[in-house]
């Protein structure tokens, strides 16, 4: 049977974003597969160098509409450690509290994803159910059901209230037993079982050497994780764990998501509980001094590095952005390879894959039929004699 | 290469390539020779357990385009090789072959600022669009969109 | 309104086609916001199955193409050809501020920054991203706009109205309808 | 079937196309009611499925380039016949008018061009998402089509008899064959939904891998009618499994006044067939998609070897009890 090219997205049903896969597929296998992201590349990076410091964080922020708080809060963080600037305890707090309930809702949202990856839309529903109850919880700390905009440059826009807090903590414990409802129906049921088990596996050896990030690499017992690896905020004050999978599968990665569910959902309430009093900003000057600086944060989908340079103005003279996706294409294209085409929707899902972060700025086009060798290029991972190769309508 | 890795190993392991300087608590600095970088990723690979790469950073300081490779390892420290390349000849050795994720770091690059990277196994010609025009590199400092010139998308009055 | 002279089966396909809008959405290269928000209003919460709502993947079998986000470079050309796809009678929803005028975005490089630049669009909707709310909303009023095409005749009354002036644009905000 | 006023009426009003087609656009409602109510939401009102296929019909055509338009336009045409055909010889009130010695392999011959035109449909327009779905429906057909048919052959050979009637008396007169068969009931249950292509066999049209499958190049006319086909051959499906496993639309007993009977055998079909629905609605929303690897080997494996072993019991079983 001759190989079968067949075009994935950039509109695509299991693609809530676009990019483009061309699979190279032998029947019903997998044998090669080509990447063009970049659909949404919009020249952020450029934008930011010609924007001041307050206009950047709004636009940051629409990096990417699932991880937008992490985009801003690392630049923040970036920008406020270039001023010197000691943020006061309780904007900390809030941060820290707007972050792992974005890390709530985006993990709820794989989870949803996931399912419906695989068909199971019933799934799907629920837990994007449970999901609206933390969208509700940001909405009334920030205003807003996506983009926050609860940063500034020295600390955090606006304050909790006591109503809000009684609030948030009131939505906890229902979805705390809806998070180990679904901890008890991954590891039970059995299409879910079937479809996660053994897809997609990778080794420790071979995370590492991928360049896997976050709950992906997490999952393959590569035990990164920025918030104990670089303390940021309060993640070196309060009581956590790193949740870490030796399975290496679609299901480990679930597992792991699931278990940073019921991670993040401690860290809100220990913040709720212990949140400090005092004022929540601190006055930041309009110009950063001349330094740069690495930022990284530890995403809903893996470990953000913003590298940002500045010069003595109220610019920054460079932001270079390294999203979590981006780490994990390498990764991905390995694990699809013998594959069917059954399992790539749930493989590429099981990244979280952000491509509108990634998209920002990157372009990855596989020289069509080019006899480029193997794994390093991370596009193109087992050779094959030039298949019938038609142009992307 | 038993025992932990300490900052004092770092800087002497890679004393040959030149100084490494203390930016953060947790993080080296050193200025390297472009044509050292091979030897110098490979010498933090075998002897000081860099075995990630966090990103491959670039910034355009005018005469010079500066390229900064983030090497990290288990022991959490990080090691930033930096490296200035001439604007007039931007080329440098691909380091995909000792870190395989900088593949799609290098051709990110090539892509944004028209460095290129020799022995890159896929680096063709990369482009934002595929109507992007040649030669024109838009996160360099003195690049701006030129209105006469059509960058993709769709043209006026057809499909 | 009064519906001039229609037959059974015009009138029956008109009721059906006002109680089953099917839906595709495009991400034109958006920051997934409004993706999320439009993926919300299929859940519980909102669940626009009630009004016949259905999303689809093949553009073939849509209705209403939803597009959210300004329009990328890359994807014009892809938008346009999604657009080409959906079989007569089609609606376009622009979703959030990107759409309309390029929002945050405006003046980067590397986009065509509003979507009626690739293709017509019947409705725009506000918001960065709109609430779930706003997005039924907005297909609410893209049924009704059907409604009233379907009363003149077509869609071309809104363009003789434009060219003659009496209107700045061929869309109205989602809430006007 | 001696007055063709009366054949004409059966076949265009009751129980053929008219009651046919409103009671299928029911079940879809019903299906879709069901999946959503299980998944916490409000479900598509009652009229949805008629608006559905209404605006459908209404909608542009569009021809695949390069495909043969006029066999693109008679397949739809001819599953829908056919499926159609397949209904007029399932009892609906006590039996069909059409019964004949036989019929339940028609039927089951009737009921599996669905799949193969599916896989025409998608072959012919060429589109690289229609032509593997297409390949995988053609695929899903032989893995369940052998087990579906040993499942519905149990009770033929048990009853003694190929017409779906005699089995519908043979269960008047005795028990309903599920409690006797209950493997085979299972195994039905099961093919019919694989049949249909519903979850979790909807590998052929599985929308975030290959859009929609064959479905991907269906517009106006040509989509509404394939719709109009798996709505029908639900209810035909359903109604069959409910007249061979749950005794089919007939008392144990006879009324006294002779027109109550067809009237209770009206209200049996509904309930016994409105009963296999829930179960298949059930299924479809309990479960997720599986690979069509997985499904060849649960297929194979499991649900022919219980077929296999459902068809041995019966045979012992009528070795050892001969049926008067």
């Amino acid at each position: 049977m001759p190989d079968v090219v067949i075009p994935i997205g950039p509109h695509h049903p299991a693609l809530k974003e676009p990019v483009n896969f061309r699979i190279i597929a032998d029947g019903e296998k997998i044998v090669r597969l080509e990447l063009n992201l970049s659909y949404n590349h919009r020249g952020i990076e450029k934008a930011a160098e010609q924007r001041n410091f307050t206009r950047v964080l709004p636009l940051l922020e629409r990096v990417c509409g699932i991880c937008s708080h992490s985009h801003a809060t690392a630049f923040a963080k970036g920008v406020e450690e270039i001023m010197g600037l000691e943020i006061p305890p309780r904007a900390r707090y809030i941060r820290t509290i707007i972050a792992e309930l974005e890390r709530m809702h985006s993990h709820l949202l794989w989870l949803g994803v996931a399912a419906h990856e695989i068909g199971f839309d019933t799934l799907f529903m629920w837990v994007w159910r449970d999901r609206e109850a933390v969208m509700d919880t940001l909405e009334e700390m920030s205003g807003n059901r996506v983009h926050y905009n609860m940063n500034e440059i020295g600390g955090v826009r606006c304050d909790l209230t006591p109503g809000q807090i009684e609030a948030a903590l009131s939505r906890l414990p229902p979805l705390e037993e809806r998070i180990k409802k679904y901890l008890d129906m991954v590891s039970s049921h059995e299409t879910l079982l079937i479809r996660f088990r053994g897809v997609g596996r990778m080794t420790r050896e071979e995370a590492l050497q991928y360049g896997a990030v976050g709950p992906t690499a997490r999952a393959s017992g590569v035990d990164y994780d920025a918030r104990r690896d670089d303390p940021y905020l309060v993640y070196g004050e309060i009581p956590w764990n790193v949740v870490t999978d030796t399975s290496g599968d679609v299901y480990g990665r679930t597992r792991v998501r699931i278990g940073e569910l019921w991670e993040s959902s401690q860290i809100v309430r220990y913040c709720l509980e212990h949140l400090p009093e005092g004022p929540i900003r601190a006055d930041a000057p309009k110009n950063a001094p001349k330094g740069e600086i690495l930022s990284r944060y530890e995403a809903p989908r893996g470990e953000l590095v913003h590298f940002i340079r500045t010069n003595g103005t109220d610019k920054a003279e460079r932001l270079d952005i390294r999203t979590p996706t981006l780490a994990n294409w390498t990764s991905v294209a390995k694990c699809l390879v013998g594959h069917s085409i059954a399992d790539i929707p749930v493989i590429v899902a099981a990244i979280d894959p952000c491509l509108s972060c990634t998209s920002r700025m990157v372009v990855v086009n596989k020289e069509r039929g080019s006899g480029a060798a193997a794994a390093p290029c991370g596009c193109i991972v087992r050779q094959r004699p030039a298949a019938r190769d038609r142009r992307e309508t | 290469m038993t025992g932990a890795v300490t900052p004092e190993m770092v800087v002497e392991q890679m004393k040959q390539f030149g100084t490494a300087a203390r930016v953060r608590n947790d993080r080296f600095s050193m200025q390297i020779a472009p044509d050292r970088l091979h030897d110098a990723v490979r010498t933090a690979q075998a002897l000081l357990r860099f075995d990630r790469l966090l990103t491959i950073s670039t910034a355009d300081t005018g005469e010079n385009f500066e390229l900064l490779y983030h090497l990290i390892g288990p022991h959490r420290i990080i090691l930033s090789l930096s490296l200035l390349l001439p604007r007039g000849q931007p080329s440098i050795p691909t380091i995909s072959d000792l870190l395989p994720p900088a593949a799609i770091y290098e051709r990110q690059i090539h892509d944004l600022f028209g460095i290129r990277f020799d022995g890159h196994p896929g680096l063709s010609r990369l482009m934002l669009n595929e109507d992007w025009p040649e030669n024109e590199y838009p996160l360099r400092k003195d690049w701006k969109p030129d209105p006469g010139r059509f960058y993709g998308g769709i043209k006026e009055g057809g499909s | 309104m009064a519906v001039p002279d229609m037959g059974i089966s015009r009138r029956l396909v008109n009721w059906a086609r006002q109680k089953s809008p099917w839906i595709s959405v495009f991400n034109s290269g958006a920051c997934n916001a409004c993706d999320i928000e439009i993926i919300a209003c299929l859940m519980p919460l909102f669940d626009v199955e009630r009004f016949g709502i259905l999303a689809k993947g093949s553009p073939r079998h849509a209705d209403i193409l939803i597009v959210t986000g300004h329009v990328s470079l890359k994807q014009a050309s892809r938008l346009r050809r999604v657009f080409e796809q959906i079989p007569e009678p089609k609606y376009v929803i622009a979703v959030g501020a990107c759409g309309a005028s390029g929002g945050v975005f405006h003046g980067l490089y590397h986009m065509v920054e509003r979507v009626d630049s690739v293709i017509p669009v019947d409705i725009y909707v506000a918001g960065c991203p709109p609430r779930p709310d706003e997005i039924i909303n907005a297909v609410v009023a893209c049924l009704n706009l059907m409604q009233e095409d379907t009363a003149r005749g077509g869609k071309e009354w809104r363009q003789k109205k434009q060219e003659a002036g009496m209107n700045s644009g061929t869309a109205r905000p989602a809430g006007a309808a | 079937m001696s007055d063709p006023l009366q054949t004409l009426a059966e076949i265009f009003i009751f129980p053929g196309f008219l009651f046919l087609v409103a009671f299928a656009l029911f079940m879809a409602f019903l299906d879709r009611k069901i999946a959503a109510r299980m998944q916490q939401r409000i479900g598509p009102p009652l009229f949805q499925p008629l608006a559905d296929v209404v605006k459908m019909l209404g909608k542009e055509v569009i021809d695949p380039d390069g495909a043969d338009i006029r066999l693109y336009d008679i397949i739809p045409l001819i599953a829908f016949a056919a499926v159609m055909t397949a209904f007029l010889y399932i009892p609906v009130t006590g039996y069909s008018p059409f019964a004949f010695t036989g019929d339940l392999v028609v039927v089951l011959y009737l009921l599996a061009i669905p799949a193969p035109s599916l896989f025409l449909l998608g072959w012919l327009s060429r589109n690289i998402f229609s032509t593997v779905g297409g390949i995988r429906a053609i695929t899903q057909l032989f893995i369940y089509e052998v087990p579906f048919f040993l499942a519905l052959l149990s009770p033929a050979i048990m009853a003694g008899s190929w017409s779906i009637s005699a089995i519908v008396s043979w269960q008047q007169q005795n028990l309903w064959f599920i409690f006797f068969q209950p493997i085979g009931f299972i195994v039905a249950l099961v093919g019919l939904q694989a049949k249909l292509e519903r979850a979790p066999f909807d590998i052929p049209e599985a929308e975030t891998e290959i859009i929609a499958g064959p479905w991907t190049e269906l517009t106006g006319r040509r989509l509404a009618l394939m719709n109009l086909t798996f709505s029908i051959a639900l209810v035909a499906g359903s109604a069959l499994i409910a007249a061979l496993f749950l005794g089919g639309p007939v008392l144990p007993w006879t009324l006294a006044p002779a027109w109550l009977n067809p009237v209770a055998g009206m209200g049996l079909f509904l309930a016994k067939t409105l009963a296999v629905l829930m179960l298949l609605s059930s299924i479809r929303v309990a479960t997720g998609r599986i690979r069509i690897d997985q499904l060849t080997d649960i297929g194979w494996k499991y649900i022919a070897g219980a077929a296999v072993v459902q068809v041995g019991i019966v045979l012992v079983i009528n070795w050892l009890w001969v049926v008067p």
